[in-house]
């Protein structure tokens, strides 16, 4: 039982080294633990929260239940040299590096163009490969205060030499196995059905790892479509999906994922939904980031503004299956 | 030539390769299927065809749903995909499903493949750090192929597709094809890629050797035209199947129930055979 | 980043090898993945998937939520050299000594008394020592199909010494790590509020880990309060703890934790509750066991002759406290 | 000795612990518990009279209840306990936010502790394989105790449980006393045991040499008392502070809206003291 394990192969991706101690001591001097109001606009949670050279990662994409207001205000504010986690992400990640915000991307999977062909092969956007899985995996690390956590995938595969796994052996079955370090993102972006203004929030359906994402970030935006009352949430406490002391800003950004969908809410906006991609096989990013991002003081002005309120409406009556989201 | 009297048929290569796999879905299996796109279609058209009770997962953590047909136009975080699961949990939590032995078959696309199953989505040309076309990443496919007891890979029958080297090994096929490759490199024990199916050859794998083999053919190709469009040359199976013609009723229910919108289906290269001989209609 | 990681050192406590391939292996062969009804008697489900010899674990204890009614046919069936888990439980270890059913326990808490102290002294029952959220942590191991896990706890004390954990290296910041391997139980035994006949179970409230213990094991016992309508599952998928392939046999127990509460349906029954541990007291555990065991049928027939409709309602009326378990 | 005109005050040793933990509890901290039972108590006195928005976990998965008083009779499974939490989860859950840093301070019992704050919840007497008298093991102690940065540990004054070494070391105090101690086990950094609180005495720890202090005395007792009741002579704070007379109030408190069973609160020695000096009655 006592033999040593070594390191059978080890990947050359770049990644933080995992310090579960230093995540502690800053989760010791920096989170609130009492029950305070953190509701803040788009602006200022974005301002207060994400900083140039952050690590930044979110939960699902600007498909669906993405924080579609949030990327729009990281890129008004010209954020710089973000670190990306593209794990089952979409246009998002190439919307962010049209905004110039990226230098690097750990590749789950994203949407892929143009835009991101151009700033791979000029090297303005540096990609470490992993998997959606994997990256979730990190976060379950992560989420658990561990520095790693072994697992049954990536060995073998170029995938796994382009990543920060190793392959070691398991000190109970001697057999290899892969392991993954930690990961612990600077900030993570959250859209949610519903919080309390404490952060107390709710994720109805199916999907990524919001869970483990928020346990793991040191940083916690949460954009939520309602703000319900705090005795809501003590009302029923198994619908909680992240307890308060996890979040650091709530945002009340209703149609927050727009133009991607909300399950048991609204359809996607197919239309502009496919248009950045579009802008971008065109060479006209600039000219859509100037009308959806740019050109406007916020959210609010951009749904005012560029969709409006019965375009609105049309996307909350398409949503036909709401069955068994708000129940 | 054909008689010209017969009915033709026409449909894309992504029809006939849904058509395919949907035949391969059983009720007591279960499935890992990557996103939206023609594989969750390949997997739908077999449980509104041939097992209507079959469970699947799918990355985003919807276990078992049970959508309405037709299917909506745009699947992906649709709420129409994840209609009457038996539980709406996450992706940590069907990965560990697969990690458990619970997944029977993980259904995929690849960009390439390899003669040992091994597949690429990660870039096509140049080099990893100067590549000419850069992809989207594997997705979930490293822990699909790797946790899933049985690999089905859809991808289309092209030179550049089936090569002797991928350009980038994004997720785990029998990796040297050595007896045991899997397992060395940490993957779970006897897993590995099952079939790969194209429109017009279907391909499995060799129990000892781990390379690919040729086990069926279209009506409308043959053995040499399949070779032909391949970098390296598959085992050839000593008793070579053929696939069945897509029925005209299968064709009408991808176009009207499993993709009213056509985005995924009407695109890639349209064949046109004789209904009866199955034979391509010059 | 690629040096050896040794272990530093090494609990002597006994413990099954972690297998997470021969798990797979059992998954694969003997977990029916259709959709096939699993509802059976208390009688058949235990003759049928427990066996002596068996590693046997259970979410919560005979106080709450508990399988009472489950314990209670084991030692009826008089099942034998079971290794049990002895997490967060209660005199529900004693009661399976008492019934002779016992041969080792992995220890995390459980309510101690005259039957354990015997058992313990005589050599009848050997312990391990390990600590409630270390077995968790074990069937989270087991139920993520990795062979172990890296922990921040154990290390150092006694307990670590008396466990199978060790103490090795982290790869990646070549801190020492404390290891545990995974559990994989043979079988799980839940009691829920909700399930239907396919094994879809919802359990309500707070707990400990019903869903991992239910992925780690190879054959899992549901037993509910009450049986719902399929369709009820799918009409609201959020609300399912354990999806139905993880089942191998539901039982339909209302008052299956009696004397324990249900937290949202039932009270404790205080009087009965604390029967058990002064049938023990006073050596009198054989008249328990005969009342309570031996001389009914099974559960129903317990409920009537020793309890009583009277006393049922009695129990429902007492929970005054329902909010947020129904709804 | 004592001013016979004077009112007395009666209260067990665990009503006098309750009180003294009850006045450490702040709102702006978070706290794990350990099971229901003494600690819980003290944290809900401190709770309901001093830290009302006080937010707790407890070990089967309530995130920061906000119970009513009175408490029920038996708290161990009741949904009382758990009334109005901002989330019901999982034990596993709220260990690892104990992990990751959230928990500011558990509060544990024991049965026996040594200079080192090293604690015993498994056996006393005898060897581990031919005990004395086996208790329940550590619960959820080990891992509270190695995860919060700080323990407040709840026991009583005698010498069998202040002991020079603990028969068992369940779970972690700094463990040898050594400088880096518990990092070289594995344990988080600056982490470590705070207080230890019985009726009579409250002791803390020397930064450096991890050895147990006396910081406070009750005013029914003495130092040369409190160390007389401990196997091993503990380091004496320079400046000695006086812990508080338990108040007729909190003690109205405690029977009626704390413990009002009183199962575990008429537990253990009683005391009768003088109200107004705090001297014991004779």
């Amino acid at each position: 039982m006592t033999q040593t394990a070594p390191i059978i192969a080890s990947g050359k991706g770049e990644f933080r080294p995992p310090d579960p101690d230093g995540f502690r001591a800053y989760i010791r001097d920096h989170k609130d633990r009492r029950l305070v109001s953190k509701l803040v606009t788009d602006k200022e949670a974005v301002s207060r929260f994400v900083s140039d050279g952050d690590y930044l990662a979110y939960d699902l994409n600007i498909a669906a239940r993405g924080p579609g207001s949030l990327f729009r205000e990281i890129i008004r504010q010209k954020k710089k040299d973000l670190w990306v986690m593209a794990k089952f992400t979409w246009t998002d990640v190439s919307l962010l590096i049209a905004g110039g915000c990226v230098s690097k991307v750990d590749v789950g999977w994203m949407e892929f163009g143009p835009v991101l062909n151009r700033a791979v092969k000029d090297g303005s956007v540096k990609l470490i490969e992993w998997s959606n899985g994997a990256l979730a995996y990190r976060l379950l690390a992560g989420s658990l205060g561990v520095p790693y956590l072994p697992m049954r995938y990536l060995g073998g595969t170029d995938t796994f030499e382009q990543s920060g796994a190793v392959l070691t052996e398991d000190p109970y079955t001697h057999q290899p196995v892969c392991a993954v370090p930690a990961l612990n993102p600077d900030v993570a972006l959250i859209h949610a059905h519903q919080a309390d203004m404490y952060g107390n929030t709710r994720v109805f359906g199916a999907g990524v790892s919001p869970v483990e994402l928020a346990m793991a970030s040191k940083k916690v935006i949460v954009s939520a479509e309602e703000i319900v009352d705090p005795i809501e949430i003590r009302k029923q406490p198994q619908r909680t999906t992240i307890p308060y002391y996890f979040v650091d800003a709530v945002v009340h950004a209703p149609f927050g994922s727009y133009p991607g969908s909300v399950q048991g809410l609204y359809t996607a906006d197919l239309e502009q939904w496919l248009a950045f991609a579009a802008a971008g096989a065109m060479g006209k990013t600039d000219e859509y980031l100037e009308k959806w991002v740019y050109s406007v003081a916020d959210h609010q002005e951009m749904l005012d503004r560029n969709v409006g309120a019965e375009k609105l409406q049309a996307l909350r009556a398409a949503d036909t299956l709401k069955e068994g989201y708000y129940d | 030539m054909t008689d010209s009297e017969n009915p033709t048929l026409s449909f894309t290569d992504t029809e006939a390769t849904i058509c395919h796999i949907s035949k391969m879905i059983q009720e007591d299996k279960l499935y890992f299927v990557q996103m939206a796109g023609a594989p969750l279609m390949a997997l739908l058209m077999g449980k509104r065809l041939y097992a209507p009770g079959v469970g699947y997962v799918v990355e985003e953590g919807a276990v078992c749903p049970d959508p309405e047909f037709p299917l909506p136009r745009m699947m992906l975080g649709s709420s129409g995909v994840h209609f009457r699961a038996v539980q709406w949990t996450s992706m940590l939590m069907v990965d560990s499903h697969a990690a458990l032995g619970f997944m029977d078959y993980g259904l995929l696309a690849a960009l390439q493949v390899d003669r040992f199953g091994n597949f690429n989505s990660t870039f096509i040309g140049g080099t990893y750090d100067k590549p000419e076309r850069r992809f989207g990443g594997p997705g979930g496919a490293n822990e699909i192929a790797s946790q899933c007891w049985r690999t089905i890979i859809m991808t289309k029958l092209q030179k550049r597709k089936f090569v002797e080297r991928c350009d980038f090994v994004s997720s785990p096929g029998y990796l040297d094809g050595t007896p045991g490759a899997r397992e060395r490199a940490g993957l779970p024990a006897d897993t590995g890629p099952w079939r790969i199916v194209t429109a017009e050859a279907m391909f499995g794998f060799d129990d000892t050797t781990h390379e690919m083999r040729l086990d069926a053919v279209a009506p409308w190709t043959t053995v040499d035209e399949v070779v032909a469009q391949m970098e390296f040359r598959p085992l050839i199976a000593d008793e070579m199947g053929a696939l069945q013609i897509p029925g005209e009723d299968e064709l009408r229910m991808i176009r009207s129930e499993i993709d009213p919108s056509g985005l995924t289906v009407s695109k890639g290269e349209w064949v046109t055979i004789d209904a009866v001989t199955g034979k391509k209609v010059a």
